[in-house]
């Protein structure tokens, strides 16, 4: 096995939402662990809101984890003091999932892409331009636009300089969430080329968020199956993709839309989508489960391995 | 957010030590002082040191403030050198007139600041933008006293329609009173509508471009509904903050205007204890003020949060 | 509308008639309603309504009986005898008596300016019956009536318990023997008198403040507006009976309005420049003579009170309407314009244009206008003068240290006797001390003799305009505003409003 | 980006008046023959004709030359008030919207500051420095600086929680730098039309200190002190107001066009008209 | 055939920048029938959000302008009407599910007011029952935790929580046409098959129509009726669904499909189009897609006209009228 680059152990995050009496604790993130080895992709799926974005924000410290320890290589992040933490950001970026969201709508394109050269102090101006160039050509920008503003850009377009910017420092860790969910197939297949491209020249590491589990086969090595804040499977995606252990793997990849077959046998989820203020007992899974046993609304299932795969269920005790 | 509230409150006192001890040392630095004022043009020099003796000014400035801060403890602001009366009674007196003068201006800067900037922004370099912020230039570069004044040659003195000068109390009447106060508030308000104006224009147009404006025409939301709740309430953080600071410059610019209107108020009140070195006066009034404008200040950081649920303290 | 028999010069030609509530528009709050504890202008124009002394002045300022029946001196013993009026009633319905008198005489003696001058040489003070008091001299003193009589600080009687509860600070209770009884004070909004109903006038026509005076009025209302143009307004739309103290410059305004008469309250006060005779440049009074030399009034006056209604070029330190004091000696020193000679003392004073402070300020904007162009004439002859422009209050502390200044701009009051000019003291700001002077005036103030006295005067204003301690710049007076309602007001130095009625 | 700001015909018109009264300030001795304290008592109040194009004031002084001359004060004033209120209190209200612990501190000062009477302030200031064009200078300053600091700070509260401000910690950026490159320019609007009024403000504040004696020396012209001078003739001499009134209305209209301009430029999104 | 609900025909639209105009739409027509669902493809920038922003009269009116064509909706046509004119239909008659869920929202309201709103205002409810309808449709798009999510703001949501948010909204006047624009990009796919569920629920049961804008082919493929094939401004492609992804004409679709990743294969390279858009304004005379496409003779110099392959499936190729035989 390659060397972990990323370890992320027992995180949790608790959000507050409301105030005064209204107040509620949301737990976006309960206990959630995985490592992503150096040059590999991890994917994390699941259900929307079950907290992948939190995962994917927390794991490179954008907001403070409630509990839960990180190491980036050898460095502790959740330890890492504010200055140190900027240097470490070199090493790993983020592409957000809202891409227009997050680019300041006054800056032009150019002047966003330059600006992780400018912060980490890297190159001269005109090398600094040059690779702007490249950059966008990269991702499929024409550099003609670089004058631009955010708001002159499609959807697309928005998201591929999300892309560019993350990609600019080179570094060892890229948290891309959703980051081709807006890209027709063609510029989808580009970036995601890319992608791996820059894996095997760089031995980049992504932690992938995404939604299409297609995409997710075609590029992880490894993919995380999150619900309700809590990782239920994780496993090599071959053996995932072949034989998903947990129910709601299962349900998962039998309601990928295709298009070559339309007609398909799937298995939809009955039962409430449950609430990560008040989490169910037991296994968080169980109210929605077509497999639900006794046990599961009362113990919470513990990790087991099973070949290649990890799995949280009762199925397998 | 009730921590927060309990917090600000907490950090009252500190607060007001920072005035107060300003005003203490600035009133004791400027030059003139109550004995001879209080003694008139004609005294002479001993008369005038021996009233300083008996006033307590000779001591050390440090003896002094200290005795000023025995009594703040008892809650005590001391009596009025000139009027003889507690400095709370003096300012209670005077206090109706001024509440009811700011309010009734903000009142009036509220109304035509938000809407002429609502319209500006709206019909942004239409014509009616440039009458409307014409207007506000005009309203800035006039002097409140001056333009109160302008305001009583045309309307208390040639249309006759608002007395020139005067104060009606509430009690007795509220439309008497509200009578007797609109040219002052009008003329203070009017400039201060012409700040609001600007900033309303101004940060209304930072997001009526934004796509959740989109989002609501998309919804068919009539242009009412989509600029008074959508895109102001966007707006208002800044605008908020400006009302805010404009409690604190209409009780500015209440000194001149009361002068003006002989409001008895505690502008006017501010004007004479300044000029008669009533030294507890002065302290007692900068205290309330300090007082209510850390209030005010404090309630707009709590409307902050109302009105934009990002914004978190801790 | 105007009517035929109304118009400036006719106002005593209408019936008066009774009734109706007099609005005076005032210059400020007054400090305190006790006129004893205040010189303030603005007290005491209330306070003569409400109080009455011993005595008070007639329309050529003399002093003549109020509360007193008639006096008596005894050069022998040195005492004035002083019957009182029988049956005069305070506002609380107390009868007057000689112990209210000695009481509140001897208040004033201790905290009036001119009580104070008085007490200095009291021997005794004593009551002798129910209606007779003796005041009983050190040694002889012509001015002991009109300073019984003076309305500023006047010596005002008050029942003898309200003295006693005021102790030593000022009175509670505003109750006094005059035609109109205090109703009630708001702060920075009015002051409301009432007719007394008990009021005896005296017998015979009215003399000045002195005579026959009758409260036609129900009610005085004294409305603090300080802003100036404001005063005008309320008078012009009637908001207001009466505005004192308007801009001279409104003078056609006002005559131009048919609803108005311009009142001009004559005389007034004069304005002066004082020099700081106890350090720097000024203590050599060639330099001072220079200065006063170099000056020429009319512009310094024309500036601040616009025309010569309201203005009096003039060098007597006592006005003209003063007969029997007005004087014309040390005329030669004054308003000469003089640049030749005043350039020569300034080179013998050695003044190499050493900078020159002036305090002035423009609460009274004619300190500021004397001064700014008094500023303009010296610098062509090379006084290098810098105006300090300051609050009032600043004036009045800074004028006591010698270190702040060279130079303070003020005014004198109407004062009733030479002898009691403040300026005398050697201790008032300024610091004239110089014994010669102290000589002559206490001559001045020990001669029983009118006519001598008037020698003496004469000798000490002279002096006066040779030291120059400071320099008088001109007579002034003020300008007011009454609608055409209000009958038998006069322009008298002191306005009152007994007398007066509405149509 | 000057392309862009150059532009809008109101821009240059704001520019241009901006321009115009700054060099009729520069140049204001060579602009007129009379002296602007030139007392002249026999023609006071005199009404605008050829001889006085503006007339004169009760001092007779030529009110023409006094508005020019005038300028040159209340432009330092406005100016380095502005300057000074809208720098210090915009880096307050930066910092103290931006770090939750300094705002505690710094607003509460702001507060105290804010509610502190300016005139008091010059008073003393002037017993401490002597009354000059520096003492009002700071006077002002310290008066404008609070509002300034809070209009900021309420801006900085709202746009710190804005998603590109994370994208930008993700990148390895700054606090300080957020403030200033990111944070700063989505704040502008609001400060440039703080700056507008401030040095209408402070024009105008000037001539309600020097009516009490506080202000510049009232032998230096200024267009607050000419104002407040006037107001007594309102109804006899309208020009001696009307004139350095319009003279403070054309330089404020002025900046305020400049600033709009600014402000859309800044904008992108109201680029392109 | 009935009358169609709503009828593009030759649209053309423009950016106006200081210096140019650019024209960005060209000749834009299509129509959609009552209750069908049409599917717009296309590469990413090629111009279908503002195609759908200009049926809702929404484009940014500085900067953007229709500059010829009609829009017709039912007989109204919409590019003459007024502002008070289009309200009504906006949100009631055309709904629309923007693409970028997070910045859609209004952040300071909460979700609750943000999606009563528009019910209140066009289905005339009352607030309690403006409520519980809203917390229906919330139900049915998946929101669970629907009361609480009521009271809480956007940015306290996750990104397809959002989106679903957006998808209640529009839903929430039951529209006759339904604009959705990426309406499921952020979903996971059990929600997103849900979802899909929903609408062709409410497209069967309630007639209404829908342009679909979408990059996922697969869902093309099992909602659509229609797919509308766009490239740098025009349309290249139209026909039924199935025709289409069994028989693509126009070598940029071609293309697209050979891109889609899928899940049987293993490759570890996907298929792209090489080469990318041309930009607006500096597009090439003849056939637009020239300069990336491996089969360019010398006749798609020549700007290509719509050519039928079948009754409803047409191809702006040279090469595709070859293929009909
Ligand atoms: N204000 C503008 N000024 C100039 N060009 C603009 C402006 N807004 C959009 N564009 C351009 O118009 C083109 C079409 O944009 P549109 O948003 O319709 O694309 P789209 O097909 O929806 O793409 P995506 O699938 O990426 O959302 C894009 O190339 C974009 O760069
Ligand atoms: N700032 C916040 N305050 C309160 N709650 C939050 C906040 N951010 C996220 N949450 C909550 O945390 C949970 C997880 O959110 P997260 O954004 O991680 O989901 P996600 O897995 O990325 O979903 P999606 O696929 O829809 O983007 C959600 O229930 C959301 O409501
Ligand atoms: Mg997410
Ligand atoms: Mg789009």
């Amino acid at each position: 096995m390659t060397s972990a680059l990323l370890e992320v152990k027992n995180l949790k995050k608790v959000f507050t939402v409301g105030a005064g009496i209204k107040k509620k604790k949301v737990q976006a993130v309960r206990d959630v662990s995985f490592t992503i080895n150096k040059g590999e992709t991890f994917g994390l799926v699941g259900e929307s809101g079950c907290g992948k974005s939190t995962t994917g924000r927390l794991a490179i410290r954008l907001i403070e984890p409630s509990s839960g320890s990180i190491t980036f290589g050898e460095k502790d992040v959740t330890m890492a003091k504010e200055k140190e933490l900027r240097t470490m950001r070199r090493e790993m970026q983020m592409i957000f999932q809202d891409p227009y969201a997050s680019l300041n709508p006054r800056m032009t394109i150019e002047k966003i892409l330059t600006e992780p050269y400018k912060l980490q102090g890297l190159y001269t101006t005109e090398e600094r331009n040059k690779r702007v160039i490249s950059l966008m050509e990269e991702v499929g920008l024409r550099p003609a636009y670089r004058t631009r503003f955010p708001h002159e850009f499609s959807g697309g377009q928005r998201q591929r300089i999300g892309i560019a910017r993350a990609l600019a420092l080179n570094p060892k860790l890229i948290v891309a969430d959703e980051p081709v969910s807006a890209l027709d197939v063609s510029v989808q297949a580009q970036v995601l080329n890319l992608m791996i491209d820059l894996q095997e020249k760089y031995g980049l590491s992504y932690l992938f968020i995404s939604h299409d589990l297609s995409v997710v086969k075609y590029i992880c090595h490894r993919v995380g199956v999150m619900y309700l804040g809590e990782i239920v499977e994780i496993g090599p995606k071959e053996t995932l993709y072949e034989n998903p252990l947990h129910p709601y793997t299962q349900a998962l990849l039998s309601s990928i839309p295709s298009v070559d077959q339309r007609d398909r046998e799937r298995i939809i989820l009955s039962g409430d989508v449950p609430n990560p203020a008040n989490p169910p007992s037991g296994c968080s899974f169980h109210p929605r489960c077509p497999s639900c046993m006794d046990i599961c609304k009362i113990e919470k299932p513990a990790a087991k391995q099973i070949g290649d795969q990890l799995v949280s269920c009762h199925l397998y005790n | 957010m009730m921590s927060y509230i309990i917090k600000r409150f907490l950090s009252l006192l500190p607060t007001l030590f920072v005035p107060l001890l300003l005003i203490f040392f600035m009133l004791r630095l400027a030059p003139g002082d109550p004995a001879s004022i209080m003694l008139g043009a004609d005294a002479t020099v001993e008369q005038v040191e021996q009233l300083r003796e008996k006033m307590g000014l000779n001591e050390p400035l440090l003896i002094q403030l200290f005795a000023f801060l025995k009594q703040l403890v008892t809650l005590d602001l001391g009596d009025s050198i000139f009027l003889k009366k507690p400095v709370l009674t003096v300012i209670l007196d005077h206090i109706e007139t001024t509440i009811v003068l700011t309010i009734y201006a903000l009142i009036i800067a509220i109304v035509i600041g938000l809407l002429s900037g609502i319209i500006s922004a709206i019909y942004r370099n239409k014509s009616i933008d440039q009458i409307a912020m014409t207007g506000a230039m005009i309203g800035v570069s006039m002097p409140e006293f001056w333009f109160g004044l302008m305001l009583i040659l045309v309307f208390a003195v040639n249309l006759q329609w608002f007395p020139v000068t005067g104060y009606v109390p509430l009690s007795e009447g509220f439309f008497e009173c509200i009578r007797s106060l609109t040219l002052p508030a009008v003329s203070l308000g009017f400039v201060q509508a012409a700040f609001i104006a600007r900033i309303t224009r101004t940060s209304m147009l930072d997001v009526i471009h934004e796509d959740f404006v989109r989002t609501a025409e998309a919804k068919g939301l009539s242009n009412g509904v989509i600029v008074f709740k959508h895109i102001l309430r966007n707006a208002f953080i800044p605008i908020l903050t400006v009302i805010g600071i404009t409690v604190a410059v209409l009780m500015g610019g209440a000194i001149a205007i009361e002068t003006v209107f002989s409001l008895p108020g505690i502008g006017r009140m501010m004007i004479s204890a300044v000029s008669r070195r009533d030294y507890p006066l002065i302290q007692g009034i900068v205290l309330f003020i300090s007082v209510v404008f850390i209030l005010i200040n404090m309630i707009v950081d709590i409307i902050y949060t109302w009105v934009d649920p990002r914004i978190k303290y801790r | 509308q105007e009517k035929p028999s109304s118009g400036p010069g006719t106002n005593a030609a209408g019936e008066p008639k009774m009734g109706g509530t007099l609005k005076v528009a005032t210059t400020g709050e007054p400090p305190t309603l006790d006129p004893t504890q205040t010189t303030a202008y603005s007290a005491q124009e209330i306070g003569w309504h409400i109080y009455e002394g011993l005595f008070t002045i007639d329309e050529n300022y003399n002093a003549t009986p109020m509360l007193a029946k008639d006096y008596v001196f005894d050069e022998a013993k040195n005492t004035y005898t002083i019957h009182l009026r029988e049956g005069i009633k305070f506002h609380n319905g107390k009868q007057l008596s000689a112990d209210d008198v000695v009481a509140s005489l001897n208040r004033w003696g201790k905290k009036a300016n001119y009580g104070k001058i008085l007490f200095q040489n009291l021997q005794e003070l004593k009551k002798v019956d129910d209606l007779t008091i003796d005041i009983v001299l050190k040694s002889p003193s012509p001015i002991v009536p009109i300073l019984l009589a003076f309305p500023n600080q006047q010596s005002a009687i008050f029942p003898k318990e309200i003295v006693e509860a005021a102790g030593d600070g000022e009175i509670k209770q505003y109750i006094g023997t005059g035609p109109y009884r205090f109703v009630e004070h708001k702060p920075d909004q009015y002051i409301k008198l009432a007719r007394f109903e008990d009021y005896k006038p005296l017998e015979g026509p009215a003399k000045g403040m002195g005579g026959s005076r009758k409260a036609y009025l129900d009610e005085i209302l004294f409305i603090p507006t300080p802003e100036t143009s404001v005063r005008l307004d309320g008078v012009q739309t009637g908001q207001f009976d009466f505005a004192e103290q308007v801009n001279s410059d409104m003078y056609k305004q006002i005559q131009a309005n048919n609803q108005v008469d311009a009142l001009i309250t004559k005389p007034y006060w004069f304005t002066q420049i004082v020099f700081n005779k106890k350090s720097g440049p000024f203590t050599d009074k060639r330099l001072r003579q220079a200065f006063s030399l170099a000056l020429d009034m009319k512009p310094m006056m024309q500036a601040a009170f616009a025309s010569e209604e309201f203005y009096r070029l003039d060098p007597s330190i006592m006005f003209k309407e003063q007969k029997e004091w007005w004087s014309e000696a040390g005329k030669e020193n004054y308003n000469q314009a003089n640049l030749e000679k005043a350039k020569k003392l300034m080179e013998e004073a050695g003044y190499k244009g050493e900078k020159l402070r002036w305090l002035t300020t423009k609460e009274y904007d004619f300190m500021y206008k004397n001064s700014l162009v008094a500023t303009e004439q010296l610098k062509k002859i090379g006084f290098n003068i810098e105006l300090q422009v300051v609050d009032y209050a600043t004036i009045v502390s800074k004028r006591m240290k010698p270190e702040e200044y060279e130079i303070f701009m003020g005014a004198t009051t109407f004062t009733p006797d030479p002898g009691i000019w403040p300026i005398w003291e050697s201790s008032w700001p300024g610091f004239w001390v110089d014994p010669k002077k102290d000589e002559m005036v206490k001559k001045l103030n020990s001669e029983m003799d009118p006519k001598e006295r008037k020698k003496h005067l004469d000798a000490l204003q002279a002096y006066f305009w040779e030291e120059v301690p400071l320099l008088k710049v001109g007579d002034f007076f003020v300008l007011s505003v009454k609608t055409k309602e209000v009958k038998g007001l006069e322009g008298t130095a002191f306005p009152f409003y007994w007398n007066v009625w509405k149509e | 980006m000057i392309y862009h700001l150059f532009r809008r015909k109101t821009v240059l018109i704001g520019l241009g008046l901006v321009v115009f009264v700054i060099c009729l300030a520069v140049f204001s001795s060579l602009l007129t023959s009379y002296d602007p304290n030139g007392v002249k008592v026999e023609e006071r109040l005199m009404s605008p004709s050829m001889q006085h194009i503006f007339g004169t004031d009760d001092f007779g002084r030529d009110v023409y030359s006094r508005v020019i001359h005038g300028g040159k004060t209340s432009l330092i004033i406005g100016a380095t008030v502005m300057l000074l209120a809208v720098g210090a209190g915009s880096l307050i209200g930066l910092f103290s919207g931006f770090y939750k612990t300094l705002d505690h501190v710094l607003m509460r000062i702001m507060d105290g500051l804010m509610s502190f009477p300016g005139l008091v302030l010059a008073i003393a200031m002037m017993g401490v420095l002597g009354g000059s064009l520096t003492t009002v200078i700071i006077a002002l300053s310290i008066v404008y600086m609070p509002r300034v600091a809070r209009v900021v700070r309420g801006s900085v509260l709202v746009v710190r929680e804005y998603p590109f401000i994370e994208a930008e910690r993700a990148l390895g950026a700054s606090k300080i730098y957020i403030l200033f490159t990111h944070i700063l320019p989505n704040c502008l609007s609001s400060i440039i039309i703080q700056a507008t009024f401030i040095f209408s403000y402070a024009v105008l504040g000037e001539a309600a200190l020097s009516f009490l004696g506080v202000g510049v020396p009232p032998t230096t012209p200024s267009w607050g002190n000419i104002l407040s001078d006037s107001r007594v003739y309102i109804v006899q001499a309208w020009w001696i107001a009307v004139f350095p009134g319009a003279a403070i209305m054309l330089t404020v209209l002025g900046l305020n066009m400049f600033g709009d301009g600014l402000r859309d430029m800044l904008d992108p999104k109201l680029r392109k008209v | 055939m009935t009358r169609p609900l709503l009828q593009i025909n030759h649209l053309e639209l423009s950016f106006i920048t200081p210096k140019s105009q650019v024209q960005a739409l060209a000749d834009v027509s299509f129509e959609i029938q009552e209750g069908e669902i049409v599917g717009l493809v296309g590469e990413s920038g090629c111009g279908k959000s503002i195609t759908s922003l200009s049926i809702m009269g929404l484009l940014p009116n500085e900067s953007t302008r229709v500059t010829a064509g009609s829009i017709k909706f039912r007989d109204i046509e919409l590019t003459g009407l007024n502002k008070q004119q289009i309200r009504a239909i906006r949100g009631k008659e055309i709904a629309m599910i923007f693409q970028e869920p997070m910045t859609s929202l209004n952040p300071v309201f909460t979700i609750g007011d943000q999606l009563t709103e528009s019910v209140k205002l066009h289905l005339k409810m009352t607030h309690k029952e403006a409520n519980d309808h809203v917390l229906s449709i919330l139900e049915s798009v998946g929101i669970h935790r629907s009361r609480n999510i009521m009271n809480e703001y956007p940015h306290q949501l996750s990104g397809g929580m959002r989106q679903r948010v957006m998808i209640a909204m529009a839903l929430s006047c039951n529209p006759k046409l339904l604009i959705a624009d990426e309406p499921t990009t952020a979903l996971d796919v059990t929600i997103q098959a849900q979802i899909l569920a929903l609408l062709k629920k409410i497209n069967l049961e309630s007639k209404t129509s829908m342009l679909f804008i979408t990059h996922d082919l697969g869902v093309v493929a099992e909602m659509c009726d229609r797919v509308i094939v766009m490239y740098a401004g025009q349309i290249v492609e139209s026909g039924k669904v199935k025709e289409i992804l069994n028989n693509p004409q126009h070598p940029y679709t071609i293309g697209l499909l050979k891109s889609i990743p899928r899940l049987k294969e293993t490759r570890r390279r996907l298929d792209t189009i090489p080469g990318t858009v041309p930009q607006f304004g500096k597009m090439p005379s003849g056939c637009r897609f020239m300069p990336r496409c491996g089969s360019a003779t010398e006749k798609c110099a020549n700007e290509p006209l719509m050519v039928h392959v079948t009754d409803d499936h047409a191809a702006k190729c040279w090469n595709a009228t070859g293929n009909e035989g």
